[in-house]
């Protein structure tokens, strides 16, 4: 993208075409903060509408009140910033900046379709999850600053309720990691090319289990109900933003909004084949094979350099193909965050002893099992989902890496098998390992 | 167009100044602030903006690491005992001059001597070429986790049986450190925990409760006071009466 | 010079040494003991950025500890969250007796 | 609904304590001295055949004509009544027990009036008797926690009293 | 803490030593129904003593009364437990008549229990969708309330008013039943049966719900009779006790030749009655009581007001066919200046929310001595204390929900 921009402005290597890329990105990604923010809220207000038998908003904004959300967004930044007189000042204001960071961050990592992404990062999974897991931060901070015992009580409970889910749900995000034996979310997503087969849900029954503790988990950590404890109004107010009004009110909710998008893209990247749909359509229409997705071949960037103007170096197919994507993983995102809706407006809202009960005693041990019964599925190598359709399993290279990558770790695992160990429970534990953890890896482009 | 034409390696340099900036600065406000909750509030940013740092050198999956169990981990459990224990004498507390006087100059000289060790060194203080550093940094995360194993990756192509053997992998650390944890946590939710009494009753108030308690049981508290106050010297409080601390 | 040059180990160690030396004055001077704590976290960080310095192949391709600076890192990362949990306790601990969390107050072992 | 059995029982038990028993009004009513109260009531409560397990209400009716013409035409003295509406749960009757009190304790205005409590017989007279003492002004001795419950701690006078007059201003609120 | 020598028996658990906090919820509190305001004592989450505060919305309606004639109280009454102003309307009207030894036709009769008991269904919708949001669930809020409209659609037909109505007054009601009204009042509860299974499925026999109630706030049967508890907070502890059933001999007349059960479990088995009601060929059978629910807690309460609803439901059908088999007068409303005797009368009604006493001192003027209202609501609420200790603070809303109080009826 920056050697792109820099080639239009026919300057070599400027720093204008890394700031302009970068903008580019960052307003793209605000755009689906708070475009998304917005769309989601009106959603929320729709669905809630419908499954409650009623309309929902109907005026601002023509026939569906498409616009109300801004009307609302308009009239909340025209309301006064309240500070309460016992609030940490400082604090208080700069909390809810915090949570849009930190969600706002999270977007940087998670690729939208094959190549479109912020920044490629080899970590994506962790880094999303990390930076996702800083919101609390904000909770906690707006709750001790509003000088509010509502407010204190819903950071407590939003702390002790995010710090514990993120357990289970760091050991559900290992599943796909462990089974394509890789960090990078764009080749997660890659993996799962092809039939809806090839998604890790269907890859066996414990990726299912995993695939629906993850979301239940994903659901706690970003607060949503049946486990919005830290904003329960009923019993809190409204919890840590109990004293916050206007924007930063606001932008708590841009947060939430974000961050459910968030965990919910990861759920469709990690296990409902990402910015693949069911169908193969760019392979069928010929726009772009599932051979050389993920290549680092100039060939198939939207943008090839040596062209002259903007529509001349566009390069229609890929871009079709990563327009599709892009739509694709949108989609099954925000179906995602339907379903969380839905969940939402159908049950109570549990007790926090119950939140906790539940990560520990259920979610923590069925992730457990998850886990143990996917690598044993893998070690076993039993019939996945994409052998029973004899879909095959596309292993791509990752598109910034050195080509040589992948064979240093296939030649690594041959060879440290034929090491002699002068320990038995050591070899024994490294053969168990071995036969686990690369295994994906090494054999990725069999399948 | 002179200006326009600075590369990737400048960018390098960009974030590492920003970075560095951010955590050195927040770094100071962690020392400098009065406030225990701001504190552990400039501790997140400075930390925050190490795992940038770890980033920008290359160690992806240590970054995140950082920002996963350091920030999202070690530092919301630190936030849990400044709440457990903020009450209002403790939120603020001045440090002594002559603390400050003594370590400021004892501080000085080791950041000194640090700064001069750092740069002392020709080998690290050579300029590097980082043109190609975005390609170089590769998939860490696999060797590392096949290293905490027991499996190295990166020392294959080592001849030398005796470097091979040194660098035998890390399972055995991994194994003592995971055990190490487990241990640790348990120990400290024992240690933490206190007895804790029961509110439960048909008493209009705690307080009550326990003037009500204190008077019944006078005669015995009396003695178990003196024995605290013999043992505990000074700071002794009774255990019932939990308010008369001069601080 | 850092405008021009281009970032090397040194500055790293150099960010760390500040870290470390912020950390260990924070240590010293701190009498909140969970000021002290983070005092301590601060030291880590510090020597934490050393190892990823001297670890980074980014940084100096020839001569770098490789993997091994990053697992040392990982390890301290690891290590610190056992040591907090523990100096929380103690802390907390120390609260439940003394009322207080001055660290000054923790005279009971003098002479 | 009581019967007569339940009546002489009561005599039998408490004698002089029984002051007037009249069984031809709508609801059938006993009256009783203060001092008897709380007995009659825990006998109310635990008498077989009528176990009176419930306390519907607790009223204070203010006898007290402001205006002297009318004053004159009564045949009453101004008292206080204070009627306790009983009911039994397991027996479903019902009976009503009334105690006459002066208006103020030995005519000294503002002096309250004494009554026994009896949040010891039926936990729910602890608030009806709050609220009798908040809006008529009968002091209830050997309550729990008496205090004004409708009423805001600070306010003055006992709004049912009849010569209760609603204060001109209350924290800067226009009364009247 | 140092290690005590005497043995405490308030010891009771090892935790992190947290303080004590003292926290209002309310009176502006979305779970309080109103103006209620509950002083909490936490140490943490753990609730260890609640004091209600009342009085936010007092009125002094008693005091009202003693300065406006009998027929003239009416639209105070309507102001109490405005969720269910008809039947507040009927506990007023009957005591006057009680006073007045007055005989009501048996129209009138006939209207008043239909009247009456859409006044409980609509109260008792509301009790259920508010119990609902209680618990953070909103959808049921709203179903309540779209059944609600319906009933309070009918009211206005018959007495031009949607929430305070002052349609039953002593001596009879304002004005007969419109032309049409029996019919579409047989539409509506036609449609409403529909609706039950549904809102059982919202709620009754959801996980979460269950969950969060059962076992929670457990009231036995003497504690509910000690505090005065009522209605279905009493019949929630398994005390078999429905003044429609065991009322004054001038109030459960206006039963009589009806068929319905008393909701209340049998403390013995824990089985309530059987539903022997059919709508469309199939028997409208109850949920099953789920495993964790134990009898006397919230979960029972709100049981009983849904099984309630369906009794309610049957009663409307018969009164509705014996309404129209009769003709002639539905009673004459008394004068507005209609001299009370010198004599006092005290009447209780079964309203939604318990029982609602209404006490008049006549003085052989129009203008009555005195008045009393013998909220139900008051002496539900009143339990409050002894019930919320050592809870949760998420079980308060549930706990104060399931007593299902009303402020203008405890504030009066």
């Amino acid at each position: 993208m920056a050697d792109f921009v820099n080639h239009i402005l026919t300057l070599e290597d400027s720093w204008i075409g890394y700031i302009v890329a970068a903008l580019v990105a960052a307003v793209l990604i605000l755009h689906v903060v708070a475009v998304g923010a917005l769309l989601f809220i009106w959603m929320e207000r729709k669905i809630s509408g419908r499954i409650q038998d009623r309309l929902g908003p109907t005026r601002v904004g023509g026939k569906f009140g498409w616009l109300q959300t801004l009307a609302d967004g308009i009239k909340l930044i025209a309301k006064e910033d309240v500070t309460p007189d016992l609030a940490d000042k400082f604090l208080f204001k700069i909390a809810p900046y915090v949570g849009l960071a930190a969600s706002y961050a999270a977007f940087i990592a998670l690729p939208f379709a094959d190549g479109v992404v912020g920044q490629h990062v080899n970590t994506a999974v962790f880094f999303v999850l990390a930076v996702l897991g800083l919101e609390v931060f904000s909770v906690i901070l707006a709750g001790y600053s509003s000088g509010s015992k509502w407010s204190l009580f819903g950071a407590m409970r939003e702390a002790a309720q995010v710090v514990s889910y993120e357990v289970p749900l760091g050991m559900c995000v290992v599943v796909p990691v462990m089974i394509c034996g890789t960090m990078n979310l764009t080749t997660i997503a890659n993996m799962q090319a092809g039939f809806f087969t090839n998604w890790l849900v269907f890859n066996d029954p414990f990726t299912f289990l995993t695939a629906i503790v993850y979301f239940t988990c994903a659901t706690a950590g970003v607060n949503r109900a049946p486990f919005d404890l830290a904003e329960a109004e009923s019993e809190l107010v409204a919890g840590f933003h109990t004293e916050y009004s206007g924007l930063r009110w606001s932008l708590f909710f841009m947060a939430e909004y974000s961050s459910m998008f968030i965990v919910a893209a990861l759920a469709s990247i990690l296990f409902f084949g990402g910015s693949h749909g069911p169908i193969p359509i760019a392979d069928v229409l010929g726009l772009l094979s599932l051979d050389n997705l993920g290549s680092s071949d100039p060939a198939f960037h939207v943008f090839n350099e040596d062209g002259g103007g903007f529509f001349a170096s566009l390069n229609l197919e890929i871009a079709i193909a990563r327009f599709l994507g892009v739509a694709n993983l949108l989609l099954k995102g925000t179906i995602g965050v339907t379903v969380m809706m839905w969940v939402r407006w159908s049950f109570p809202r549990l007790r926090i002893d119950q939140v906790m009960t539940m990560c520990l005693k259920y979610c923590v041990p069925l992730a457990a099992v998850g886990f143990l019964g996917a690598t044993a599925w893998q070690a076993l190598d039993l019939p996945t989902g994409n052998s029973l359709m004899n879909s095959p399993r596309y292993s791509h290279h990752e598109l910034w890496t050195a080509d040589d990558s992948e064979s240093t770790v296939e030649e690594a695992s041959s060879n440290e098998v034929q090491t002699p160990h002068e320990d038995d429970t050591h070899a024994a534990a490294k053969a168990v390992e071995l036969k686990t953890v690369p295994v994906s890896v090494v054999k990725g482009g069999e399948r | 167009m002179d200006l326009f034409a600075v590369a990737w390696p400048y960018w390098h340099q960009f974030f590492f100044i920003i970075f560095a900036a951010t955590a050195v600065g927040f770094g100071f406000g962690v020392l400098l602030s009065k406030n225990v909750v701001r504190m552990a509030f400039y501790l997140v940013l400075s930390l925050g903006s190490t795992a940038g740092l770890f980033f920008l050198a290359g160690a992806e999956f240590v970054g995140a690491m950082q920002l996963m169990i350091y920030v999202g981990g070690t530092l919301v459990l630190l936030i849990f005992g400044v709440m457990l224990t903020a009450q209002k004498d403790f939120i603020n507390m001045d440090t002594h001059t002559q603390d400050w006087i003594l370590a400021t100059i004892v501080g000085g000289s080791l950041l000194m001597v640090l700064l001069f060790a750092a740069f002392g060194a020709e080998d690290w203080n050579t300029p590097q070429d980082l043109t190609d550093a975005k390609v170089e940094a590769t998939k860490e995360a696999t060797p590392l986790g096949l290293a905490l194993t027991g499996i190295r990756v990166d020392t294959l192509g080592e001849t030398d049986d005796a470097v091979q053997g040194g660098k035998a992998g890390y399972l055995m650390p991994f194994i003592i450190v995971s055990v190490h944890l487990l241990v640790v946590l348990i120990g400290a939710a024992y240690m933490a925990r206190t007895k804790k009494l029961s509110h439960a009753t048909d008493d209009k108030s705690s307080r009550a409760k326990l003037m009500l308690f204190k008077m019944e049981h006078e005669a015995e508290l009396l003695e178990e006071e003196t024995y605290v106050v013999t043992h505990r010297g000074q700071s002794a409080l009774n255990p019932l009466d939990p308010q008369d601390d001069e601080n | 010079m850092l405008l021009i040059g281009t970032v090397s180990v040194s500055w790293y160690l150099a960010v760390g040494a500040v870290l470390f030396v912020l950390g260990a004055v924070c240590m010293a001077t701190k009498r909140n003991l969970l000021g002290v704590l983070m005092g301590v976290e601060l030291v880590l960080n510090g020597a934490n950025m050393n190892f990823i310095a001297f670890g980074s192949k980014v940084l100096r391709p020839q001569g770098s500890l490789g993997l091994d600076g990053q697992l040392i890192a990982l390890f301290v990362i690891v290590l610190a969250a056992a040591e907090a949990a523990v100096a929380l306790a103690i802390a907390l601990n120390f609260y439940n007796n003394h009322n207080t969390v001055d660290v000054d107050r923790a005279n009971e072992l003098n002479g | 609904m009581s019967d007569i059995p339940l009546v002489s029982e009561l005599r039998l038990k408490f004698g002089e304590g029984i002051i007037d028993v009249n069984l031809e009004a709508i609801d059938e009513w006993v009256e009783v001295t203060p001092d008897v109260l709380v007995d009659v009531c825990q006998f109310l409560k635990e008498a077989e055949g009528f176990r009176f397990d419930m306390c519907n209400s607790i009223t204070v009716v203010d006898y007290l004509h402001t205006d002297p013409k009318k004053a004159a035409k009564v045949d009453w003295e101004p008292h206080l009544e204070v009627v306790y509406h009983l009911s039994s749960i397991a027996t479903k009757l019902t009976l009503v027990l009334k105690v006459k009190i002066p208006r103020w304790k030995n005519g000294v205005e503002g002096d309250l009036p004494t009554v026994p409590s009896v949040a010891g017989v039926w936990a729910t007279a602890d608030w009806h008797e709050r609220e009798a003492y908040d809006l008529s002004g009968v002091n209830f001795l050997g309550h729990p926690n008496l205090k004004r419950i409708l009423c805001p701690d600070d306010w003055e006078g006992y709004p049912l009293r009849k010569d209760y007059e609603m204060p001109l201003e209350y924290h800067g609120i226009r009364g009247r | 803490m140092a290690s005590s020598k005497i043995d405490d028996p308030r010891v009771i658990e090892f935790d992190v030593r947290t303080d004590e906090m003292l926290i209002n919820m309310g009176p502006q509190h979305p779970s309080t129904h109103g103006v209620l305001r509950l002083v909490l004592r936490t140490d943490g989450e753990v609730v260890s003593d609640v004091e209600p505060h009342i009085g936010y919305l007092h009125r002094c309606a008693e005091k009202i009364g003693e300065n406006l004639t009998a027929r003239q109280w009416v639209p105070y009454t309507d102001r109490m437990d405005y969720l269910a102003a008809m039947n507040m309307n009927l506990g007023w009207s009957l005591v006057i008549e009680k006073m007045l030894e007055y005989d009501l036709p048996e129209r009138g009769r006939h209207l008043r229990v239909i009247i009456s008991e859409m006044g409980r269904i609509a109260s008792h919708l509301v009790a259920m969708g508010t119990y609902g949001l209680d618990l953070g669930s909103f959808t049921p809020f709203l179903y309540g309330f779209r059944e609600r409209e319906k009933i309070l659609n009918l009211f206005e037909e018959a007495c031009g008013a949607r929430l305070t109505y002052s349609y039953l007054t002593p001596g009879g009601a304002t004005a007969d039943l419109p032309a049409d009204w029996t019919g579409k009042c047989r539409q509506f509860l036609a449609e409403f049966k529909e609706v039950i299974p549904e809102l059982h499925t919202l709620l009754t026999t959801n996980s979460i719900f269950v969950s969060r109630t059962a076992g929670i706030g457990v009231m036995s049967a003497k504690m509910a009779i000690d505090y005065g508890c009522t209605g279905p907070v009493l019949r929630g502890s398994g005390v078999y006790h429905d003044l429609r059933f065991h009322g004054e001999e001038r109030y459960t007349e206006m039963y009589d030749g009806y068929v319905f059960d008393v909701i209340c479990a049998d403390p013995a088995t824990g089985k309530y009655p059987e539903s022997n009601y059919e709508f469309h060929g199939d028997s409208l059978d109850y949920p099953e009581i789920p495993r964790q629910a134990v009898l006397g807690d919230c979960w029972h309460r709100f049981y009983v007001r849904m099984l309630e609803v369906v009794q309610s439901v049957r009663l409307v059908e018969q009164a509705i066919e014996k309404y129209e088999a009769t003709s002639g007068d539905w009673g004459t409303p008394i004068k507005l200046v209609q001299k009370l005797p010198v004599k006092e009368a005290y009447m209780e009604t079964e309203a939604p929310r318990g029982q609602m006493g209404f006490y008049v001192v006549g003085n052989g003027e129009s203008i009555p001595w005195r008045v009393r209202a013998r909220s139900s609501s008051f002496c539900n609420l009143s339990v409050t204390a002894p019930l919320c200790q050592g809870i949760l603070l998420a079980d308060i809303p549930a706990i104060v929900g399931s007593l299902d109080v009303v402020m203008g009826e405890i504030d009066r």
